[in-house]
Formats: structure tokens, C-alpha cells, sequence
């Protein structure tokens, strides 16, 4: 249920401006791998190319391969829709459905698609992604209540079961901890965790502190100006970029000299 | 761990789906295509006709269509001069002024009067509004006659282009005031309170980041509004004591017709080449509001570099 | 009877119409035709009568297209419309018939406080309309009142502002009898800028009610409670009364040169005789004399011969004020019908 | 952690307090004004003998109130405090003048029109109804039929083009599409019947023709704009996180915007589509040319003349009997009639928006 | 040209919810202080108590005194304009009103007490308020140009030169380099350093590595969960805050256990 990603020369663009320059790396499955780097060098961007939604932007494009167990994303022919379907994607604000209460926010992606599900599989897969999530015990009772009404943490966790439950093989996080409190950031980083076991995790994040605590490799990312493409400095076991990184510039960064 | 990812170009039910958008839209093209090309066909009779056969022998088409193009305009402009203030002055209220918790309802019984059908404001217009202003013009024009607006001799009835114009504006402002207040209400708080945070009145405030992020928008609500009272039919037709003049004054008895109360007026009657001098009016007046909202996109565009839309 | 209601007439009539008819035309004829069409129903179960009072105008360019079975229209169709034929509800050879089964007296109104009734004469009347005359208590309007305690109020005086039959009327009285005065040709839109305008008849009246010092002409019937004049016929004043009005009818030519069944009546405003009260519409009739479909003939015809009679005539007088036509013009009127299929 | 400094300056003036009107300052100012203003009207009115204008006593009270505000908070407060309580109490009275119109509107109809509001207006059509009685009931059902036809045929076309100008289309297409959206909205009413009915009689070949299906067509033509314009408006305002959000899922756009904007916007589009019906329930003049007139009921569509409200509420003024009351007691209670409906819609879609529209607070 | 800020034992609530408890402190004029803690303790909520922005959002309110230099600012009668021309404010996002020229946004508050001033002493304003915040070389020759035009970091110091041009006495920021590049951020570091022989400044920031760069003194807030008030734990000069912090909590944040 985790894919190898491949990422060969990838430049994205916003129509004319060129967002992130020539990346290339590699993640394995069943890892989590943590995005560092300042704000606006591209981060966001890099991680919205791994499952097509980069593209949903009017005028935005890529040049380069994407590699999901040696199929290429960007090939021609593919269609993005079922990439999504693989690859699923948490946003920096938690994004409930306002108008689904929260059992049907967990069903979304099924129950959007037109698909048909019994009442009994479908009550086992809100448990079991509510589970999954770590929310089964705290929403068991009002699973016909809106999901909006739940707080940020716990609508958060929400969006991590509403994209587990479609089954996807990678998950991708946009710093999902950055509009939630010290609670519920603990709460999602023991999630991760766990998810880690099944999927293969992207996260994005601000926070040094989270970046060491979760991931196993740690990509270190910046841009040398406004108007400059981002690109990717350093990519390595997250130990070695918090301990002993090989250039000045992630040193600087993790060290808090810069940024 | 084979499962390629399966191939497919566009999903046949997406493109049908923006296929039957792209319809709907260029449906509505089609139809203002037809009602243009009918308005045009059936007017030409009327432009090559010669001018002594159409009513009142004027000395040609364009003369006999000024007064009432005129009047067309005249009427919707007093009309929004009347609403466009008030309409923005209900939609501050409404958005930045009133309590929370009571703005809504204010927002629904100001809607309540886009629920009122033009026949009865017709109605209302004959029997309430014009006798109720008939003694307040004649104070006006006893103690301001000097005034071109305002000369003798004064209306006997009160059914002057003045009264018109007052109930379009009533008919138009739940219509500027709905769109504007939604306007207002999405005015970023980043700048309402960037505006504060530089000890700003709530007055000052509204002038520097309410209003100016919501010219655009305005400008639109204001269009919308003024479109409704170009075409009114049925209020001018009623309320109107309508002349063939060219005439700004706002309290007497001759007034501009407008083009769509002069066809309710003399379309029943009409036969032969009347009919198409009729249509041909109403060609103008789809020429008129074309010119007007060309103008009014030009307004908006030309300081679009500013525009809050940044 | 009514659909739903409880208004009940509900006996079999044994008819042998059935069928929907429709017609169109003049507003004026608008109340009076809902009544014959009411009374016409009940006695005809079967039968459905649409008038759309859409205007003289749209009704006659309606029969003429064939979108019609009768027209009515304040003015007959002319000597040019009736030789150009192509009347597409008829037969091909077959001509028209124009009767005169709605005539109207128009009475003049006036709002004064405490004047019910005022004497005026034709020079007058054209003199305040055309705004010479601008105060009620002007020496000309005096000279004809005496004893009257007319006010100095300024006079607005009302006209139609829609295309009106009413109008033609009104200005085809002025023209004939004060032409010093009145210099314009008779006309369905009223030819001069001054005075007050209002929409249809219901305008005029409200314009008067709701005005002070105002004047105006409309179908007698909404006089109410308005003061009326008393119009000058040779050496009297004569109030609006339907038999006064229907003796104007009588005491004028038909016009000259039309097919026999044309009954186009060259009004005669300028007559004397006594106790003709000469500002009256005249609403016309109009249907084929053989149509193209003869059971739509049939049906008209019984239609036409219900209106003509002497109930069809009492009933729009009590219902809709009009003056029911006098007994010489109902033989012509009836011969003319007879010929219909 | 905790500050060991007395202020040393207790007692001492606060610098930043202005000098400010007391609240009480305002209403006071608004009754003296109403006072003086009635005051001087009422001794002109003994002077001259005229009738006391209670309107006239208002209107010069309320601007001699906002002069006295503004005059006083200028003194006191300085111009730019001024100038803000000027515009605040222009702003409430902006709001109070729109009242006026409303209440009195409420007042005329509802006072008129009560008196044929009874059970046989409901259940009777004007067939063989001469003078008094009779009832409006062919004029509802066609007002209903001919409106509900038009939403139908506007609705779809409205909303699948608002749809279009905010998802799909970005490039010449949709700004004359906007464009002309605009102008449409301009249309002068009775222009669209003439349309209409050019329209069908060409089709048709019948030169006179009548029907409902007509009137539908030609208030749809008034309807669309409206209602491209408000869906368009509130599409926009529905968060681009939600549309990402359901991409992310493996969403088709097509199910995404059927199943998450629409209904994330529905409140909004319900309101925009009742405005749009109020803007064509009343008309008069397009129907009276495509729809045309009758006493009888007809529920057909597509055959024959069909009465509706507007229509019924213009004859009945316009053509009445000797028995002018009788008429116009009918106009008004049909214009009442017309008024609830709209206001039973107004009311339907702030229902459906509640339902449907999206649920916050926690 | 700056003040001490006194804060006793404030409350501060939006409608029925205590977003900050009880806090006390002092800020020494011509400082820099940093408030740090984890999101949604309530610094944003804190920060604008100081120039009563906080009473903008409907129901929102506050118990207890802020004392600038002796005047209580929630005393009776205090006219919150007054308060908020001698605190001046620059928000986490930028925003320069667009509608406005770059020349017109830094006269911006000025021209509403002094609605006609000459040509030349506003033009001497401009720059001198623009040189103030180290943009004046990248826009002098685009004076008339729209402020939104600008590149994030360049549009944040326009806003600090719009709230220096009324000669305010404090200056708050909330998080004024979040959204920007880290080129950016340096420069407004170095402005922060320049002002600072001015004003007093008070900064919110959640990058430890800032608050540790650019304050002498530093306050830690934190909340103990979701729906919980938050409050200030330590106050102290930054070095302490950041090396021997008397507090564990603080002690855990500052290296990244937690938050
Ligand atoms: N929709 C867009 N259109 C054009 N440019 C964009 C768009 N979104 C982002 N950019 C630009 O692309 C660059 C990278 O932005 P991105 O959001 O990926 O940065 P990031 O590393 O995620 O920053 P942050 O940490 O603030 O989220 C920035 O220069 C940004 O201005
Ligand atoms: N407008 C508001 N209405 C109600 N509650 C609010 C509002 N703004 C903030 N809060 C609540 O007040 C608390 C403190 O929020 P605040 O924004 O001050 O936190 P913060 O420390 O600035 O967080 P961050 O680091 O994310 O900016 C939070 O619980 C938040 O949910
Ligand atoms: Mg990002
Ligand atoms: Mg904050
Ligand atoms: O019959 P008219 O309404 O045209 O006078």
C-alpha cells in the first residue's frame, strides 16, 4: 500500500515565473520525509506537483518526470484524477466539507464519486479511518453533526481520515500542524507515526523541532531571492541534516541563522 | 505492486459537463443575437420610411427618437442620482454600521421591497406618491421658480419626470444596495483594520479600504440598477405625464417620454410603419444601454492597476 | 358559470355553439365586451370568448393577419385598408362588415371644489385644452357661467398620453367645431405639448380626481362623481346622456362610397338638432362576411347578432355605460348581420 | 515578572482622552431639532392657515439635526470626529428613508386589497363575472405556471452559465459573455414580449398568437441575466480549499463543482434565483402581448390565452365596468396576492438557504 | 518619542471565551521585546490590547489596565484613534492599501489629521519615512506606482513606513516576517535594529531563532488546551529566556520538545 516516489529534473512553473528549479530525489516507501526551507522558496509548490494539483492553478505547468513506481505522472495519457486517488493530500488549513456532517466529510471521496457502498461498509470505513485518524473517540457520538463544528485539531484529523479513506498509497501534508494548537499538533505527530506504517508521508513543514521529531529523511530546500526559482539544496537522513549537515547554507538554516 | 496508473485523456463525463456550460453561455449569446437581429430587421422599415409618415411628422428618424432618448436617459440618471446614494448609504449601514445581530434582518426587509411587482408601483405611483408631492412642488416652484429645474408652470397632478424617477429609484435601490453590501462585507479585514491601526474614524476607514475595494463592484451594482430603470415599461407608461420635449425641468407637466413607456403607451395603437418606428426606438434603447455599460467597463478597467482585486 | 364558483346559472342552455372564439382590439370596448362575453357564455356553455383589449390598432393589424375572428376598433378600417383587402380570417372575395355596436358618449370632466356641472361652449372647451385659457375664472369660461363662483385656480388640463380612439374622438369634435381655436387635424395622439398627460381612460380620471383645477375628457361612463360640461349645440348646453349620444349617431351620414354592409358612420359633430350631445366614440365591429371557416362564422355571427340586440345593448349600458344604438341603426345593423356565414 | 513601578501619574489628566460629546448628546440634539422644526411649522401653519405637514416637520427637523450635530461635534470634537458622526447619522437616515416607500407600499396594498381578500377570490376565475365578485384564481394558477416555466428554462441556462464564466471559461468567450450578460439586464421588458411573440408567430404561422409558453420565454429572457449575474457572485465566494479539497480526493471537476460548490453556495444561488423571479412576476407588458387576456381558466401551456396577475391587476385598473370599486378592489387584492407570493418565495429560499447552506459554529 | 507600557492583570475575551488570562508586565521604552509561545496561546490576541485593535472584532473585550506611560488606555473617555496614533501597528500579512500609489500609502495616516500639507513637506515625509524603513532606493523612482506592485517583503516595509510616517510612539508587529522570503526577513531584521533607537518595539514571532536575533527582552505564553486562556509564563531578557529559563515549559519550547 506505499509507493516509491521518483523525481527527475522537475521544474514547475506559474505561467512565466519559474516557482522551483531542477529537483531531483527519491522517496522510498513507508517513510516520512519532511520539506524544509524558508517561506516562499517552494515548498508548497514541489509538494502540490506529486499528485497533478499543482496544475489545478490556471497557467501553471511542470517540465519534468514524476515517477510513481516507474509510471510517470506527467506521462501522456494519464489522468490526474485517479493520480489523486493514489495520492492523497492534507492542506495547512484544515478544509472539512461545510456542508457534510463528519461521517459523510470521511465518505467524501467515495460518496463524491458516485460510488455505492453498503450501510455496513461504509459504517466500517468511517470507524476504521476515524480510528486511523485518531478521532473515533472523541467524534463516535456526533458523527451526524457538522464537521466544521469539530475544533482545528480535531477537523484536521478529520481531512487525515477523509483522505485515508480512500484508500490512497502516499499521503501528502502541507503543514498540517501550523494553524493548530500545541495539543492537537502532538496529537497529529503521534498519527503520523502510526501512518507511517501503511503509507509512504510527505510533509511540509516551518517547525525544526517537528521536521526532527517525525521524519526519516529531511529535504532543505530555499530560494536566493524574491523572483528566483526555488531549489533543492539538501536531501538526507534527517539526522544527518539536524546534526551534521554537508553544506553551509541547511546549517545556517537549521541552526537558526537564517530564516 | 503492478497496477499501472490507467491511462485515459479527458473524462467523457467532464467534458460533457463543461460542454453544456459552454452551451448555456453561448445560448445566451444566441439569444441577444436573435433579439438584436430581430430588433434591427424590424426596425428598418422605420429608418427608410419616409419621416412624415411617423407620428407627430417629425423631420426625420433621429428627431423623432432624440426627445425620447433623451428622456430615456434623464429619467434612469435622476433615478440613480435618487438610489445610488441612498443604496450605498443602506449597504454601509447594513455592513459596517448596524449591530451584527440585527444587520441581517435589515438586509431582508430591504430586499422585501425587490418583492414589490412593477404594476404596483405603477399603482403606487398614481394613487400615493404623485398626489402626496403635488403640494411639495408646488412649493418649489412658487419659491424657486428662478431655478431651470424647477420652472413654471407647476404639474396640477404631480405625475412629472421628478416622481418617476423617485419611484424607479425605489424599484432599483434593493437591487444596488443587495450587490453592494456583499461587496462591502468582503472588504479584507487586513485593510479595514490597516486603515484603523493608523487612527482612522470609521468614516476614514470606509474611505480608504471599504469604498475604494469596492469601486468596481459598485460600478457593476450601480449598472445593474440603471439597466432596470432604462427598460422600466409599465411605472413610466402609468406615473409619467409624458410630451415630446427635450426639457430638464423636474416639476411640469411636459416631460420626456421614455423609450420603453412611450412603447407601452403607443404600441397598442400602432399599424404599419408605427409599429417598426416603435421597435426601432427599442433598438436604440438596446444601443443606449450597450454604449452606457461599454462606458462603465472602460471605468472600471482604466484604473485596474489599483483595483483591490491585487 | 364561473369555474370553482358558486355563482350558478347552471342551466343546460341546449346551445349547438361550442368552441373558442377570439377577438381583439379597442380598450374602450374592453368593459362592454367582458360583459356580452359573460352573458354570452352563460348562455352558450360551450363557448369560450377571448377579447384581448390589446388596442384598436393591434387589433385590427390582428384580424387583418388572421390572428382574429373580430376585431373592435375605435375607428373603421379606411377607404384604402378595405380596398387593399387580404383580410386572412375571410374567404377570399369576401369584404368586411363594420358595425357600430359601441357608442360611447365622452363626457368632459372637471374637478372644482363645489362646481358639479359648467356650460362651455366648442371655443372654450378647445381654448383650456390648448392651454389659451389658463384659469378657471377666465372672462370667456365666466361669460357662459353666470352666477357660477368659479375659483382663480389654474387649469391643468389632462389628455391622454397613450394612442387613444378617445382622443381622435375628442380632437375630431375640437377640430370641427372651434377650428379658430383648434387649428390640428383630428388625432389618436393628442398633437399639442401643453397640458397634463395620463395613461388610458383610468389615467385621465385619477389625474382629475387626484388633481385640483383640473380638466379632462373620458368615456362618460367613469364620470362618477366629477363635475361634468354641459356642451354648447346650437343655442343650448347639453349634458353627456346616452340617448343624446345616440342621437348624434342617428343625425350623421354613414360614409359614402363603401360596400353596403359597411356601416362607417361619418360623425357629424357640427349638428344642431336638438338634444344631440356631439362628443361620442364610436367603436366598430369589425368580422368577415363569409369567413374561410365557415363554423367560426356561424359563431361569430350568433355572437354579433347577441351583441346588436336590443338585450346585448341594455346590458353594456348598465354594465359599461355606453348608449345603447336607437332602433333605425339596429335594422341596419341586423341586415348587415344576416348576411354574415 | 510582575512590574514593581507605581505609576507615578494616577490622577494626573489621561492624555489620551479627547473631548468627546456626552452619549445622552445625540438623541438630545435629534429631539431638539424635531421640536424646533414642529414648532415653526406649526406656527407658519397658524399664520397661513395651511395644513400641518407632519412629513415637512420631519424632513427639516432631521436636517436641522444632522447641521446641529455636525456644528456642535466640530466645536467639541474637532472635523474629523464631525465629519464621522455626520456620515454615521446619514447613513441611519439613508436606511429610515428607505423605509418610507416600503411601509407606505405595505400600507396601500394591504389596506386596498383587504377588502376582496376572501375565500371566493381564491376559488373563482372572472368567467361570466360582470361588476362585483369573481375571483383571481386563472390569474394565480397562470402567474404560477408562466413564472415556474420561466425558472425552469432560466435557471439551468443562468446557473450553467454562471458556472462556465467561474470554473471553465477565462478568455475572450467569457468576458463577452459577462459583457453581454450586462446589456441583457438593460432589455426593456415589453421588448422581450415583442420578441417572443415576433418570435412564435414566425414559427408557428399562427399570426395572433397567444400562449403561456410564450410569456415564459420572454420573461426568461428578463429572468437569465439576474440570475448569471447573483449565481456568479456567490460561485466566486465559494473557498478555492474546498474545490482543492475534493481534487485531492480524485474528484472529477464536473462531480466536484455539482456536489461541493453548488451546494457549499446554494444559499446564495436561492437568493439570487428569487430576486430574479420578483424581477418577472410583476411584469405586465410582455405578457399582455404574448400571454394576452381572458376571464376563463386555462391550465394549458401551449394552447390558447392564459390570465396572469400582473396582467389581471393592469385590466382591472385600466378597463373597468361602470362599477369602477368593484374593478378596482380586485386590482388591489390581486396585487396583494402578487406581493405574498413573493415574499412566500423570499421566505421558501431563506428556508432552503438554513437547510442547505453550509453549517458553521461550533 | 517612545513609552513605557504597563500591563496589569488583563483579561482579554472574545464574547464568553477568555483567549488570554491574567497578564502582567512591563515593556522599558526604546526596547525590543519578543512574545514567543506555541499557535493559538493568544500573542496575536495580546498584542493588539496594546493599541486597542483588539475591540475591532464584534464582542470582543478586555479587563484590567494598560498604562502608557502613566494613562490607562481602557480608561473612561479614551478615544481609541488617539491611543492608536501613538501605537502603531504592521500585521503578519502585508497589506498596503491597493488602491493607493506607494507615495499615497505612506501619507496614508498622515493626510487624515493634516489634510493640506504642502507638496514639499510631504514629499519630505515620503522619504524620509521610506529611508526609515530601508525601501526608499528600491521605489523612489515608482513613487506613483501601485504599493501592491511590490514584492511581499518590500510591501511589508511599506507598511512599517506607512505606520512610521504618523510618528507613533510603540510599535507593534505581529509576525512581520512570516510571509516572506528570507532575504526579506533579514532586511526587516536589520530595520527592527534601526528603529529600536527610536521606538519601542514589540514583536511576535514564532521563529525562535528571530525572537533570539532581534529582542532584549522575550515573553513566553503558552495554553494548556484547546478552549483554555493562555497566559504568560516567563518574562525576562531574551538571553535567560533562551539559556537558563526558570521555567520547564519554557525551557521545552525554546528547544523544540514541544510546539
Ligand atoms: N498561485 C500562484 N501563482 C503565482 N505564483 C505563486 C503562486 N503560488 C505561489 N507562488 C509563488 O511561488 C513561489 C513558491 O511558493 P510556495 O507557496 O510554494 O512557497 P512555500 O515554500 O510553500 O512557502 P510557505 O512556507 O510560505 O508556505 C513563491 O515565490 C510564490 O510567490
Ligand atoms: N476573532 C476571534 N474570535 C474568537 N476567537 C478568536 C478570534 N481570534 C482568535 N481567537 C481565539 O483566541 C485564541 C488566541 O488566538 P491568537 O490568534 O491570539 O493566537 P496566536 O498566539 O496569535 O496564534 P498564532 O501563532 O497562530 O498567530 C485562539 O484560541 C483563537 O482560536
Ligand atoms: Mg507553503
Ligand atoms: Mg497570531
Ligand atoms: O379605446 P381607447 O382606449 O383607445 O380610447
Amino acid at each position: 500500500m506505499s509507493k516509491r516516489i521518483e523525481v527527475n529534473d522537475l521544474n514547475v512553473y506559474y505561467g512565466k515565473f519559474k516557482a522551483v528549479e531542477d529537483v531531483t530525489l527519491t522517496i522510498e516507501p513507508r517513510t516520512v520525509t519532511a520539506f524544509i526551507g524558508p517561506s516562499g522558496c517552494g515548498k508548497t509548490t514541489f509538494l502540490r506537483t506529486l499528485n497533478r494539483m499543482h496544475e489545478v492553478i490556471p497557467g501553471a505547468y511542470v517540465e519534468g518526470e514524476v515517477m510513481i513506481d516507474g509510471n510517470n505522472l506527467y506521462g501522456p495519457g494519464v489522468d490526474p484524477v485517479l493520480v489523486r486517488r493514489q495520492v492523497g493530500m492534507v492542506f495547512q488549513r484544515p478544509n472539512p466539507f461545510p456542508t457534510m456532517s463528519i461521517r459523510e466529510n470521511v465518505l467524501a471521496g467515495v460518496k463524491l464519486n458516485n460510488r455505492r457502498m453498503s450501510k455496513s461498509d461504509s459504517d466500517g470505513l468511517v470507524e476504521e479511518s476515524l480510528r486511523g485518524a485518531n478521532l473515533w473517540n472523541e467524534v463516535k457520538d456526533r458523527l451526524d453533526k457538522p464537521g466544521s463544528g469539530l475544533s482545528g485539531g480535531q477537523q484536521q484529523r478529520l481531512c487525515i481520515a477523509r483522505a485515508m479513506a480512500v484508500s490512497p498509497e502516499v499521503i501528502l501534508m502541507d503543514e498540517p500542524c501550523s494553524a493548530l494548537d500545541p495539543i492537537s499538533t502532538l496529537a497529529i505527530e503521534d498519527l503520523i507515526e502510526e501512518l507511517k506504517k501503511d503509507f509512504t508521508i510527505v510533509i511540509v513543514t516551518h517547525n525544526m523541532q517537528q521536521a526532527s521529531r517525525v521524519s526519516d529523511r529531511t529535504a532543505f530546500f530555499t530560494i536566493a531571492g524574491t523572483g528566483q526559482p526555488g531549489k533543492l539544496i539538501e536531501y538526507d537522513d534527517t539526522t544527518t541534516i539536524f546534526s551534521k549537515p554537508s553544506i553551509q547554507a541547511t546549517e545556517d538554516y537549521v541552526s537558526g541563522k537564517f530564516g | 505492486m503492478t497496477a499501472a496508473i490507467p491511462r485515459a485523456k479527458v473524462r467523457p463525463a467532464d467534458r460533457i459537463f463543461s460542454g453544456s456550460t459552454l452551451f448555456a453561455g453561448v445560448l445566451i449569446l444566441a439569444a441577444l443575437a436573435a433579439v438584436a437581429l430581430f430588433l434591427i430587421v424590424q426596425s428598418i422599415p422605420a429608418l427608410v420610411a419616409d419621416p412624415a409618415e411617423l407620428e407627430g411628422s417629425p423631420t426625420s428618424f433621429w428627431a423623432y427618437v432624440a426627445p425620447l432618448a433623451f428622456g430615456t436617459v434623464w429619467a434612469a440618471s435622476l433615478a440613480l442620482l435618487i438610489a445610488f446614494p441612498l443604496s450605498i448609504g443602506i449597504a454601509l449601514f447594513i455592513s459596517h454600521y448596524a449591530p451584527r445581530r440585527i444587520a441581517q434582518g435589515l438586509g431582508y426587509i430591504i430586499d422585501l421591497l425587490a418583492a414589490v411587482p412593477s404594476v404596483v408601483f405603477g399603482l403606487w405611483g398614481i394613487k400615493v406618491l404623485a398626489p402626496f408631492l403635488t403640494p411639495f412642488y408646488d412649493w418649489l416652484v412658487t419659491n424657486f421658480g428662478w431655478f431651470p429645474l424647477f420652472a413654471p408652470p407647476v404639474s396640477g397632478t404631480g405625475r412629472t419626470v421628478l416622481t418617476v424617477a423617485i419611484v424607479l429609484a425605489v424599484m432599483i435601490i434593493p437591487i444596488i444596495t443587495a450587490l453592494s453590501r456583499e461587496i462591502f462585507l468582503q472588504t479584507p479585514r487586513l485593510h479595514e483594520e490597516a486603515a484603523l491601526a493608523l487612527g482612522a474614524t470609521r468614516l476614514e476607514m470606509i474611505q480608504m479600504a471599504v469604498l475604494p475595494f469596492g469601486r468596481a463592484g459598485i460600478v457593476s451594482a450601480a449598472m445593474l440598477g440603471l439597466g432596470r430603470a432604462l427598460g422600466e415599461t409599465m411605472v413610466v407608461a402609468m406615473v409619467l405625464s409624458p410630451a415630446v420635449v427635450i426639457s430638464f425641468v423636474l416639476t411640469s407637466s411636459t416631460n420626456p417620454s421614455t423609450i420603453a413607456g412611450n412603447i407601452a403607451l403607443k404600441f397598442p395603437d400602432a399599424y404599419g410603419v408605427g409599429v417598426n418606428a416603435l421597435i426601432a426606438t427599442g433598438l436604440i434603447l438596446f444601443i443606449i444601454t450597450l454604449v452606457i455599460n461599454s462606458i462603465a467597463r472602460f471605468v472600471v478597467n482604466r484604473r485596474k492597476a489599483f483595483s483591490g482585486a491585487n | 358559470s364561473n369555474e370553482g364558483g358558486t355563482t350558478d346559472t347552471e342551466t343546460d342552455t341546449g346551445s349547438e355553439f361550442t368552441g373558442t372564439l377570439v377577438g381583439a382590439g379597442s380598450s374602450a370596448v374592453g368593459a362592454a365586451q367582458q360583459t356580452w362575453i359573460a352573458e354570452y357564455q352563460m348562455a352558450n356553455e360551450g363557448v369560450t370568448i377571448n377579447y384581448d383589449p390589446s388596442g384598436s390598432g393591434a387589433g385590427r393589424e390582428t384580424f387583418l393577419a388572421g390572428g382574429s375572428g373580430f376585431a373592435g376598433t375605435d375607428r373603421a378600417f379606411n377607404d384604402e385598408e378595405v380596398a387593399a383587402g387580404g383580410f386572412a380570417s375571410c374567404a377570399p372575395d369576401s369584404g368586411i362588415v363594420q358595425l357600430p355596436l359601441y357608442v360611447s358618449p365622452i363626457a368632459v370632466i372637471f374637478n372644482l371644489d363645489g362646481i358639479d356641472s359648467l356650460n362651455l361652449d366648442p371655443a372654450t372647451i378647445a381654448g383650456i385644452f390648448s392651454g389659451e385659457i389658463a384659469s378657471w375664472d377666465a372672462p370667456e369660461i365666466a361669460a357662459l357661467n353666470e352666477g357660477a363662483e368659479l375659483p382663480s385656480t389654474t387649469i391643468t388640463a389632462v389628455h391622454r398620453s397613450d394612442d387613444s380612439g378617445t382622443t381622435e374622438n375628442f380632437t375630431d369634435y375640437l377640430a370641427a367645431t372651434a377650428p379658430d381655436v383648434w387649428t390640428y387635424e383630428a388625432d389618436g395622439v393628442w398633437p399639442i405639448e401643453s397640458g397634463e398627460a395620463a395613461q388610458g381612460t383610468s389615467g385621465v380620471v385619477d389625474a382629475v380626481t387626484n388633481g385640483t383645477g383640473t380638466i379632462g375628457y373620458a368615456d362618460a361612463s367613469r364620470a362618477g362623481d366629477l363635475g361634468t360640461v354641459a356642451v354648447q349645440v346650437g343655442d343650448e348646453f347639453v349634458e353627456y346622456s346616452p340617448e343624446a349620444a345616440a342621437a348624434i349617431v342617428d343625425a350623421s351620414p354613414f360614409i359614402e362610397g363603401r360596400p353596403d354592409f359597411d356601416l362607417s358612420i361619418n360623425l357629424d359633430r357640427t349638428s344642431d338638432a336638438a338634444g344631440v350631445y356631439p362628443i361620442v366614440l364610436v367603436a366598430y365591429l369589425v368580422g368577415c362576411e363569409t369567413y374561410l371557416d365557415s363554423e367560426q362564422g356561424a359563431l361569430v355571427k350568433d355572437y354579433f347578432t347577441y351583441m346588436a340586440s336590443s338585450e346585448g345593448q341594455a346590458v353594456a349600458a348598465a354594465d359599461a355605460g355606453s348608449a345603447p344604438i336607437s332602433d333605425t341603426l339596429f335594422e341596419k345593423v341586423t341586415a348587415a348581420i344576416d348576411i354574415m356565414s | 515578572m510582575t512590574t514593581t513601578l507605581a505609576p507615578a501619574t494616577t490622577g494626573i489628566t489621561n492624555t489620551l482622552t479627547a473631548s468627546r460629546l456626552p452619549k445622552w448628546a445625540t438623541w438630545a440634539i435629534l429631539g431638539g431639532s424635531l421640536a424646533v422644526a414642529a414648532g415653526v411649522f406649526a406656527i407658519v401653519q397658524l399664520s397661513t392657515g395651511g395644513d400641518f405637514s407632519i412629513v415637512g416637520a420631519v424632513f427639516f427637523g432631521t436636517v436641522l439635526f444632522n447641521i446641529m450635530l455636525f456644528a456642535l461635534s466640530y466645536l467639541v470634537e474637532g472635523g474629523r470626529q464631525a465629519r464621522n458622526r455626520l456620515v454615521t447619522s446619514l447613513v441611519v437616515t439613508a436606511f429610515l428613508i428607505a423605509l418610507i416607500p416600503l411601509l407606505s407600499l405595505v400600507w396601500t396594498v394591504l389596506g386596498n386589497g383587504i377588502a376582496r381578500f376572501d375565500p371566493a377570490f381564491f376559488s373563482q376565475s372572472m368567467r361570466n363575472v360582470v361588476g362585483e365578485g369573481g375571483g383571481a384564481l386563472h390569474a394565480i394558477v397562470g402567474t404560477l405556471l408562466i413564472t415556474g416555466t420561466a425558472t425552469l428554462i432560466s435557471v439551468p441556462v443562468g446557473l450553467l452559465t454562471a458556472i462556465y464564466l467561474v470554473e471553465y471559461g477565462h478568455g475572450a468567450l467569457a468576458r463577452a459573455i459577462t459583457f453581454f450578460v450586462d446589456v441583457m439586464t438593460g432589455i426593456p421588458s415589453i421588448v422581450a414580449g415583442l420578441f417572443a411573440f415576433a418570435f412564435f408567430s414566425l414559427i408557428t404561422g399562427d399570426p395572433g398568437i397567444r400562449f403561456g409558453f410564450g410569456g415564459a420565454v420572454a420573461l426568461s429572457l428578463l429572468m437569465t441575466p439576474v440570475v448569471v449575474r447573483s449565481s456568479e457572485e456567490m460561485l466566486k465566494i465559494v473557498p478555492n480549499e474546498l474545490r482543492e479539497a475534493a481534487y485531492a480526493l480524485g474528484v472529477p471537476k464536473w462531480l466536484t463543482i455539482l456536489k461541493v460548490v453548488i451546494p457549499t453556495s446554494i444559499a446564495g444561488i436561492t437568493t439570487g434565483v428569487t430576486l430574479a423571479i420578483a424581477r418577472v412576476i410583476g411584469e405586465t407588458a410582455p405578457l399582455l402581448l404574448i400571454a394576452g387576456f381572458t376571464s376563463s381558466m386555462n391550465y394549458d401551456l401551449f394552447n390558447n390565452r392564459i390570465m396572469t396577475l400582473p396582467v389581471f391587476v393592469y385590466t382591472q385598473y385600466a378597463t373597468p365596468g361602470t362599477d369602477v370599486q368593484a374593478y378596482l378592489d380586485r386590482a388591489w387584492a390581486a396585487a396583494l396576492t402578487l406581493v405574498l407570493i413573493v415574499m412566500a418565495l423570499n421566505l421558501i429560499a431563506r428556508l432552503i438557504a438554513k437547510f442547505f447552506s453550509p453549517k458553521l459554529g461550533r
